[in-house]
């Protein structure tokens, strides 16, 4: 192996955080985006919007300050910030789909290099599918990113041509955080705009076998 | 004199018939109607098609519903979840059919059927396999998927405040779907937790006029509620 | 001229009113159907909607109380009853447009025996077109109640075989309230429901053109 | 920071462009941001297109906007008042276009942009001649005509209170097109009779979250306004 050492979690998180500007409508979404939220910095106002009704989203609560009834789109507690509301579902979702959320965060199964996402279903003959509001982040913000380790387990490339996995939506993902490294993505194809000290961008392209703009 | 108010659950509940498609509001647990449904599972109806965001957590509501296999069809967003065991085993068993909306679709189609809308375009799920076989159009240079409105005979819904005209607030994020499917359904039933004087709720702050909802019972207050 | 007394426009909205039951939701429109809220019984629940953006509507304020901010859809002072509320357009028109309201009174140029509807334009050349929500509370409600008088100044009738005005909805009209009686109109045409005193049918089908089924 | 307060209408207008969309909330006077309309006309941009229900009534306004010959179209359902004199007057002289909409589909076209439908089947307006050579579809029986929806650059509109976050709420039959123009516009101006501070508005009662809304000036209370 290479002398690159991969970015945590934590480290990805903290990436990503980095490049959301103050004022930015955000919607995280569940699992790994999700502790995007622990890197915002404190002194810059963003808004978290979770799709099942909230905009301002808090931090958990204190243990014991639960409130069955303030929960997040991953059915955790959370709080509201002072200056945040609560809207019902077609209002969430007019928000998330009618181009109104600046960032959308998802994880993914692939992402193609032109930017097609797939994150729902891994086509699994006998899985009970699930779909959510995965689809409609997906095509709804004005910016989707994708946060995802770049290799599977085995060390298949999940950053690809293209989707074998089912689709979410289609040319919806416009950039890539990953452990090895930042990618934009469009119609010319995957554009590395950073990568983890002493990876290099032949590894990179041995690693998901793509040709990478740079 | 209106009253919209009823003194149980199982009053509300009684004339729901075998067959009846039913909404069911609430996100997991918040926003449930859990003695609604309780009720209704003491009715007996049977074959019934159920809107819901999911298709139940652990051993209640809606996931005692599946499990005492009241229900045909389930028409829902995310029914795979880490406590969905119930429906996991009636679908694994081939005894409840599923139908996967994504949960924006979900919610325009709900809305739509209130609104009186005959279809609509949606940005979501172009290109997908939920979208496969439905017709797509391009429309200013996005493309859209056909969907059309869900209606229901009735929906079950939980809300924080009612009145006898069947005003209604929510409480938090448990209102999610709420105010969408008592605008969807022929017949809207409000289980809440205190039924309040005409009057008593702000009229600029009613989420869910009193047009939209036929019948209200109070539940009483769980201890965390503010 | 024959020996029967017309309906005065107070005596057609007393009629109207009668025929609204407790608990209806009911939206009158511009002009002659508002009246019919002067008639409606004060020991009855009935919930009057008006398009922008109330339910429970009251009386006129007093003199001095009128507040610009509270109006109807004619734009004219209103009060809101106790356990009225307020709600923006979309959901306005909800209710309208999505078989919520029970009944809908409207005024109408001209009413064909099948329920057609024309009472938003003259057709008039030079004539500035307008027409707010005719056509949506035409075809939104459960039963859209027609009030007018049955002839025109000219002698015309206003209940006709088919529309010659511009249509404001197919088949929506169910039954028309006028000054020298009330008809059920349908797919067979129209039915006289009662006749003012001393009109007889005869001679009503003679001032309609109509053959009516009684 | 987040401050979406404005010291003047005029600072809040200063980028409307000739050419532009602005939609303007109101239903007759009631909810007609009179301010940001006096401001606009002030500013001076030309050849605008204004989505309103109405087409002015009186001297001020959408009325003087129209007056000062600023309007090159409208979009609106109820054009001709007993007062909608300058209106009538750049009609008749051509100077003005009319896209006349049911006033339903008006507030559906709105609502859809908001929302990022692409289109949707409504039922009003089929068979008459405001549906004359649009896309018409039977869907269950019941006939609907596509309309589309109705964007715009800027929306124009009055509320009650508001926060720096653009969190608003409105004052009685006031609220009519706002919260709708707040969705469908690229950018939305709200003048509000008070700003508060962050928090003083009931987090359950907000009508417009601020997602919807960038900019927002208080004009002060009307002496009538409880």
């Amino acid at each position: 192996m290479s002398g690159y050492q991969r970015l945590t979690r934590e480290q990805m998180a903290e990436r990503v955080a980095r490049d959301i500007p103050e004022g930015a409508y955000v919607n995280l979404g569940i699992g790994l985006p999700t502790q995007v939220a622990n890197y915002l910095p404190a002194d810059k106002e963003i808004f978290l919007q979770s799709e099942n009704g909230l905009l301002g989203m808090g931090p958990a609560p204190a243990k014991g300050e639960e409130d069955p009834d303030l929960i997040n789109a991953g059915k955790q507690p959370v709080t509201l910030l002072t200056g945040g509301c609560y809207f019902h579902h077609a209002d969430s979702f007019a928000m998330m789909r009618g181009g109104h959320l600046d960032i959308c965060v998802l994880g993914a199964f692939q992402v193609s290099q032109h930017g097609d996402l797939a994150n729902w279903s891994t086509g699994a003959p006998d899985a009970i599918p699930a779909v959510g509001g995965a689809m409609d982040l997906a095509i709804g913000a004005k910016q989707t990113y994708v946060m995802m380790d770049l290799l599977t387990k085995t060390g298949e490339s999940k950053l690809v041509a293209d989707c074998t996995y089912p689709l979410t939506g289609l040319r919806c993902v416009s950039r890539v955080y990953s452990d090895l490294g930042v990618f934009d993505l469009g119609t010319e194809g995957a554009r590395v705009v950073e990568l983890v000290e002493g990876l290099s961008i032949d590894e990179l392209q041995r690693l998901t076998g793509l040709t990478l703009a740079h | 004199m209106i009253d919209k108010t009823l003194a149980s659950c199982a009053a509300a509940v009684a004339d729901i018939r075998d067959g009846a498609t039913v909404m069911i509001g609430g996100f997991g647990t918040a926003g449930m109607p859990d003695q609604l449904i309780d009720a209704l599972i003491e009715h007996g109806a049977r074959e019934l098609t159920i809107v819901n965001n999911n298709a139940g957590n652990g051993e209640t509501g809606l996931a005692a519903l599946i499990k005492h296999k009241r229900v045909r069809k389930i028409v829902c967003s995310f029914p795979r979840q880490s406590d969905s065991q119930h429906f996991d085993a009636a679908y694994r068993a081939g005894e409840v059919e599923l139908e996967l909306v994504p949960q924006g679709n979900l919610a325009a189609r709900i809305h739509a059927a209130g609104n009186g809308l005959g279809a609509i375009f949606t940005p979501t799920g172009y290109g997908t396999e939920l979208a496969a076989g439905k017709e797509t159009r391009e429309i200013d240079g996005k493309h859209y998927v056909l969907e059309y409105p869900i209606h229901a005979d009735v929906a079950l819904i939980k809300a924080h405040r009612g009145d006898r005209w069947g005003n209604l607030v929510y409480r938090k994020t448990a209102r999610n779907f709420g105010p969408l499917m008592a605008m969807a359904a022929k017949c809207t039933i409000a289980q809440v937790h205190e039924i309040v004087e005409l009057g008593a709720l702000d009229p600029e702050t009613v989420v869910t006029p009193g047009i939209f909802v036929q019948r209200v019972i109070a539940v009483g207050h769980k201890e965390a509620l503010a």
